[in-house]
């Protein structure tokens, strides 16, 4: 799955408008230290759209370091090349960046740590209606959805007990395999409710009028009170990497950020970035997707608090699904 | 003097010897638990040298795992609940594969409106028809539809080839003869067939398996092997990855044996042979 | 054809009226006819590669000629000893003879078993382990038991010893009395214990176009 | 009168028949035409039926998106390059599985070793030995690599059955004559263990073309099919979906076709056969 | 033993000492002893199922004795007709015998095949498609042709037509001059036609524990 972004595409997106970045102004100091290549492994899917002008900086040699961004299919790929010191940095779900923590941590310290978030939620309610406006609305509808034994699941269930309805009896959750069906669903079904993760989501909108997008799911987390954010994707490092090149990893996040910038004040020129990395296939649609996609860059301070409350929502309902405990003061990077 | 065989009868598949064959020094059964011995021993050292119990954990972890979670009732109650699927879309598999097989040998129009639809069911990759599967059972029954989608291309493929493949002559022995067909079947299309039904099942019966498990990791029915190993996946718990493999390889393997051993009885059945088999100096030839 | 349908009444006679048998460029047998008189033994004898087998598998309806026609067989039931025995190897002697003969057989199976000479002890070994003789002459009851119109033997009593074939003939020879048979035999001996008709299969006009490479 | 033989010559899996046969009045492509054409009404109408064009398109859109699809160079590109892998997956596994399969017939102790080895191949799921997998490859060889672990105990075990069917008198014949064993492969081995390496290869491609997707799906190699039917999915892009398992489909059958012609050749070759096969009275027995 | 290893010693004489032979229960040669004089044919005749083709199998190695002693055979190389001719199928009857002879062989194949009386057209046809006696010919040519120290041919004539029987008879015993062979018949006037020494084997005490149900 290594899909390095072409070159073809960059030329296409340059010539799509000036970039928003001013050329790094490099320090005396810095021209004088050596670059270091930053291996990062990213996810095909909406984890990676806050990468994407990362990701053209990378081609055209242009960012504070020089980084080798490859896109995987699936986290088999990556976790493998993570413990075995094969990338650097890797954007993972959160609740695997804290799994993989917990795995390969040692009596001498994490291999593993979180150093920021790059996506909070990427799930959103859906109807085929008007009637749904809050969670609340729910109560006594049958809501379908997908994600069962995962983090969709504890998370929709923590939000509908939050707004004060017991899934089971106050609302019947049905969960699908497939994201397909429950499109279909909600397509073909008046008064349909469905809960759907990007990019699932946009798709049935665009193509259907009748459905529409009742409650996004990560304004809902904070609305409710939750001080933590609904998170999806974490951006880790690994510890021997940021001790031996401390400044390579706070010039990716200072490019990380820029690039999340870009990726949020410029989505039509975004979108196509997305389009030529693969992720999604029709700039349109991306478009659309990236408000939808919530794409962040919480860092330092902004780092644990986001983190922390999600986890612990997934460990209430399955301590397994964050590596059987909390994960500790570690886990958390503060690279200032 | 006597060693005029040299290198001894010809020797079959279920490991009798012919006549001229030196009496095996190591039973079958001995040879099998030092060959699965030794591959123990090879993961034992891959895990050790690859160190990294998240990829790969050792045979001993593994072995922890199950002496916890054999004694459990849930484990047995996951295990019937998946062994149930599985052998119900297998078993509806062979009896559906023999009788498609045998219409398709007596008719061209039946084998030509099959043909496609079995190239198809054989290639179609499962991410492609899953959703239309899910439109007609809901999850709880995918393990057993994908089962039986997956073990029926084999079965009939080494049906059909099996019935092209019977003895011609005995056919036409039992046409002049007008001999009743459930006779002919019984006497010459059953023997002729039955070794490619017999290579079918391995394969069909660990394809139910394989293909089952993932379908249960896809649809995630509660109370499933797969639903276990997606959850050991997903939270990357190796260890009871490998312990729920090393159950589903044990479950195909007596799967596996057991249809082959009531094969086996209708066979003998068949052949109205005696109970302990003639010894066969010709050797191979069942 | 003109053939009465009406199954009482008498068979039109079984033959081969100017039948010819190609396989490919091959000619086997070239406007051969050949009756067989209703209710009496016929024996076919000619050389090796004549065409005798292929004229038996005419007779059972296993070959259809390119040309010509053969009569009397539309309603007529067939029994055969073919020229390889043809035995289901994993049964016994006597379930291969079962195999072909009513469920109301009764002794039959055994009486013609004994009645060939074959050893109690072989019946109900599977035919796989019987020595070549012991297999012909099973093979020989299974064509003799059957109420059939017409019975073909090629080659029936090859293979079987010197000493039990003068039994083995005569047995074949009552089993046949007042039916239609052939007999494809190399030994006039045979011909005269059967007392059969002989007919001599002569080589045909072979046409090869080309030699198979 | 002519009709002596009533239902005519037993007939062989090749559409030959034998002497006694009446010529088939409808060829064998006609036929096919004729029964592809039934199964795309019955599918138009089904997609009529349940008028849901997420879940189920109709064989007319998947037309017009196939209209569209083939004639661009992506399309050849992308096609071109999962070919190849999976094809290379199929091909690695006959080789080995014929290999292997060899090995255990010459020595029990090689039978042993390979048994639990083929066996947990052959029920693992693929889930549980991908990260495994992907320890060693990466991605984009993962569709060559589990086409070759799907192929495989198919294949060995459909071989290893074939060769214990091998006529054991004929084997006898060769030891006694102390024929050299290259001859004897050529003259007993091969024509034996044929039909069952066929069956083998029928199943085997088409698994190998449903892994090799499946594990395409997953890695998302660039420029793959899997790869356009994993976006196709996740878009609800459903004529795509369809349009690429018609691809797949047509590849699949294709890459058998070919596979079995040459078999066919070898065989030919090896009997010193000529070119216009001899009609064969027997029929069937090839 | 005491045979000399020095393979250009004189062979020790191939022969059976008080061989026996059981398949499960059944015995089948109850403590023969036979001795196959070097240079000789020896003709071995007896009832069906008496066990002269299983001692065929045991002169060549393809069942070993229950108990007794087989000698001469240890360095001997062999050749064989089988009682069924165990031909491959689908090869032509000279890739037949070619598949048995030294690449060496050159027209001696052809040769063969002639003097057994088989048709130039049956020589490069799929045995399959030959007819009975032609096979049985092919059988003959290959048993014949490759220089082995021992050869064993079981009911060899059989099938052959009675017209060309004294030439395939000639051409065997001419082959057969001054080698060691062994030769399976029911049929006196072979012995005598192949100068044979004859030997009877006759019914074993066969023990018979108890009969297979
Ligand atoms: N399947 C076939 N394809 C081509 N030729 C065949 C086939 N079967 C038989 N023949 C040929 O037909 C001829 C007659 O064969 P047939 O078996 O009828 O002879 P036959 O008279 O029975 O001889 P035999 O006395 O040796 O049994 C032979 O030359 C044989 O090679
Ligand atoms: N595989 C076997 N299993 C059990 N019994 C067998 C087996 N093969 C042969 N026999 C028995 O051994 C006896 C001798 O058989 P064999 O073939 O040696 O006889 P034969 O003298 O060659 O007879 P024929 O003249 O009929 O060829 C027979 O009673 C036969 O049933
Ligand atoms: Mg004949
Ligand atoms: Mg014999």
């Amino acid at each position: 799955g290594t899909a390095p972004s072409s070159p073809g595409a960059l030329a296409s997106a340059t010539e799509a408008g000036p970039t928003p970045f001013a050329a790094p102004s490099a320090t005396p100091s810095e021209q004088v230290a050596e670059r270091v290549t930053v291996r990062v492994a990213a996810l095909s899917g909406p984890t990676t759209i806050g990468l994407v002008g990362l990701m053209r900086e990378a081609d055209a040699g242009t960012g504070r370091q020089d980084y080798e961004v490859t896109t995987y299919g699936t986290p088999d790929e990556v976790v493998p090349l993570l413990v075995k010191g094969e990338v650097d940095v890797a954007l993972l779900p959160a609740n695997l960046a804290a799994v993989v923590h917990q795995q390969t941590r040692t009596d001498d310290g994490p291999a593993v740590q979180a150093v920021a978030v790059n996506t909070l939620g990427v799930l959103s309610v859906l109807e085929h209606g008007t009637a749904v406006a809050s969670l609340s609305d729910l109560r006594g509808r049958t809501v379908y959805s997908t994600g069962k034994g995962a983090s969709p699941q504890y998370v929709l269930e923590h939000l509908l007990r939050q707004s004060g309805l017991t899934p089971g009896t106050d609302v019947t959750v049905e969960y699908r395999s497939e994201a397909t069906e429950v499109a279909a669903l909600l397509a073909a079904t008046p008064g349909a409710v469905g809960v759907l993760p990007q990019p699932y989501a946009t798709g049935v909108v665009a193509g259907h009028a009748d459905v529409r997008v009742a409650i996004d799911l990560t304004q809902a987390w904070t609305d409710l009170g939750n001080t933590s954010r609904l998170v999806t994707g974490v951006t880790v490092v690994r510890t021997a990497f940021a001790a031996e090149h401390p400044q390579a990893l706070a010039d990716f996040l200072a490019d990380d950020e820029e690039s999340v910038a870009f990726v949020n004040d410029s989505p039509a020129q975004a979108a196509e970035l997305v389009v030529a990395a693969g992720i999604v296939q029709a700039a349109p649609v991306a478009q659309a997707a990236i408000p939808a996609c919530h794409v962040v860059h919480l860092t330092g301070d902004e780092l644990r608090p986001a983190l922390e409350g999600y986890l612990s929502v997934l460990h209430a309902a399955q301590p397994k699904s964050v590596g059987g405990a909390m994960p500790g003061d570690d886990f958390y990077l503060d690279v200032g | 003097m006597l060693d005029v065989g040299g290198t001894g009868g010809v020797r079959d598949r279920t490991g009798r010897t012919g006549v001229g064959a030196r009496p095996p020094r190591l039973t079958r059964r001995v040879r099998a638990v030092v060959a699965v011995g030794c591959w123990l021993v090879v993961w034992q050292v891959a895990s050790v040298a690859l160190d990294q119990p998240i990829l790969l954990v050792g045979p001993w972890e593994v072995l922890v795992r199950l002496v916890e979670l054999v004694p459990t009732g849930a484990f047995w109650a996951t295990v019937g609940r998946t062994l149930a699927d599985v052998v119900l879309g297998f078993t509806a598999a062979a009896l559906v594969a023999v009788a498609l097989a045998a219409a398709a040998a007596a008719s061209r129009w039946v084998d030509a409106l099959l043909a496609p639809l079995i190239a198809t069911t054989r290639a179609t990759p499962v991410v492609a028809f899953i959703i239309l599967v899910l439109l007609w059972t809901d999850a709880s029954h995918l393990a057993t539809v994908v089962a039986f989608l997956m073990a029926l291309p084999v079965l009939y493929t080494n049906v059909l080839e099996g019935i092209a493949h019977r003895d011609a002559r005995l056919l036409e022995m039992t046409r002049v003869f007008a001999v009743p067909w459930p006779r002919r079947v019984a006497a010459v299309d059953v023997p002729g067939v039955l070794p490619y039904f017999v290579a079918g099942c391995r394969t069909g019966i660990g394809l139910a398996w394989k293909s089952g498990i993932a379908a249960e990791v896809i649809g995630l029915p509660v109370g499933t092997i797969g639903e276990q190993m997606y959850q050991a996946k997903l939270f990357l718990a190796t260890a009871d990855l490998f312990a729920w493999t090393v159950v589903v390889v044990v479950l195909a393997a007596l799967t596996e044996r057991v249809v082959l051993a009531l094969l086996e009885r209708a066979r003998r059945r068949l052949a109205g042979e005696p109970a302990p088999p003639l010894v066969d100096p010709a050797g191979g030839a069942r | 054809m003109s053939a009465p349908r009406d199954a009482s009444a008498r068979h039109e006679a079984i033959a081969l009226h100017d039948v010819t048998v190609r396989y490919g460029a091959q000619v086997v047998l070239d406007r051969v006819s050949l009756e067989l008189p209703t209710g009496t033994t016929t024996a076919l004898t000619g050389p090796n590669g004549v065409g005798k087998t292929t004229t038996v598998r005419v007779l059972l309806g296993l070959v259809r000629p390119s040309s010509g026609r053969v009569s009397g067989l539309d309603t007529c039931t067939r029994a055969a000893a073919f020229q390889e025995d043809r035995l289901c190897e994993h049964l016994s002697a006597a379930a291969n003879v079962r195999l072909v003969l009513p469920r109301s057989a009764g002794s039959a199976v055994e009486d013609g078993l004994r009645a060939v000479g074959l050893d109690e002890a072989a019946w109900h070994v599977r035919v796989r382990a019987l020595s070549g003789g012991q297999r012909r002459r099973v093979a020989l009851v299974r064509a003799l038991l059957p109420p059939a119109d017409l019975v073909v033997l090629d080659e029936p009593f090859v293979g079987i010893d010197a000493a039990s074939r003068d039994a083995v003939l005569a047995w074949t020879r009552e089993r046949l009395a007042g039916r239609t048979a052939l007999v494809v035999t190399h030994d006039p001996a045979e011909v005269a214990a059967l007392g059969a008709t002989l007919v001599r299969l002569d080589a045909p006009r072979t046409v090869r176009d080309q030699d198979v490479a």
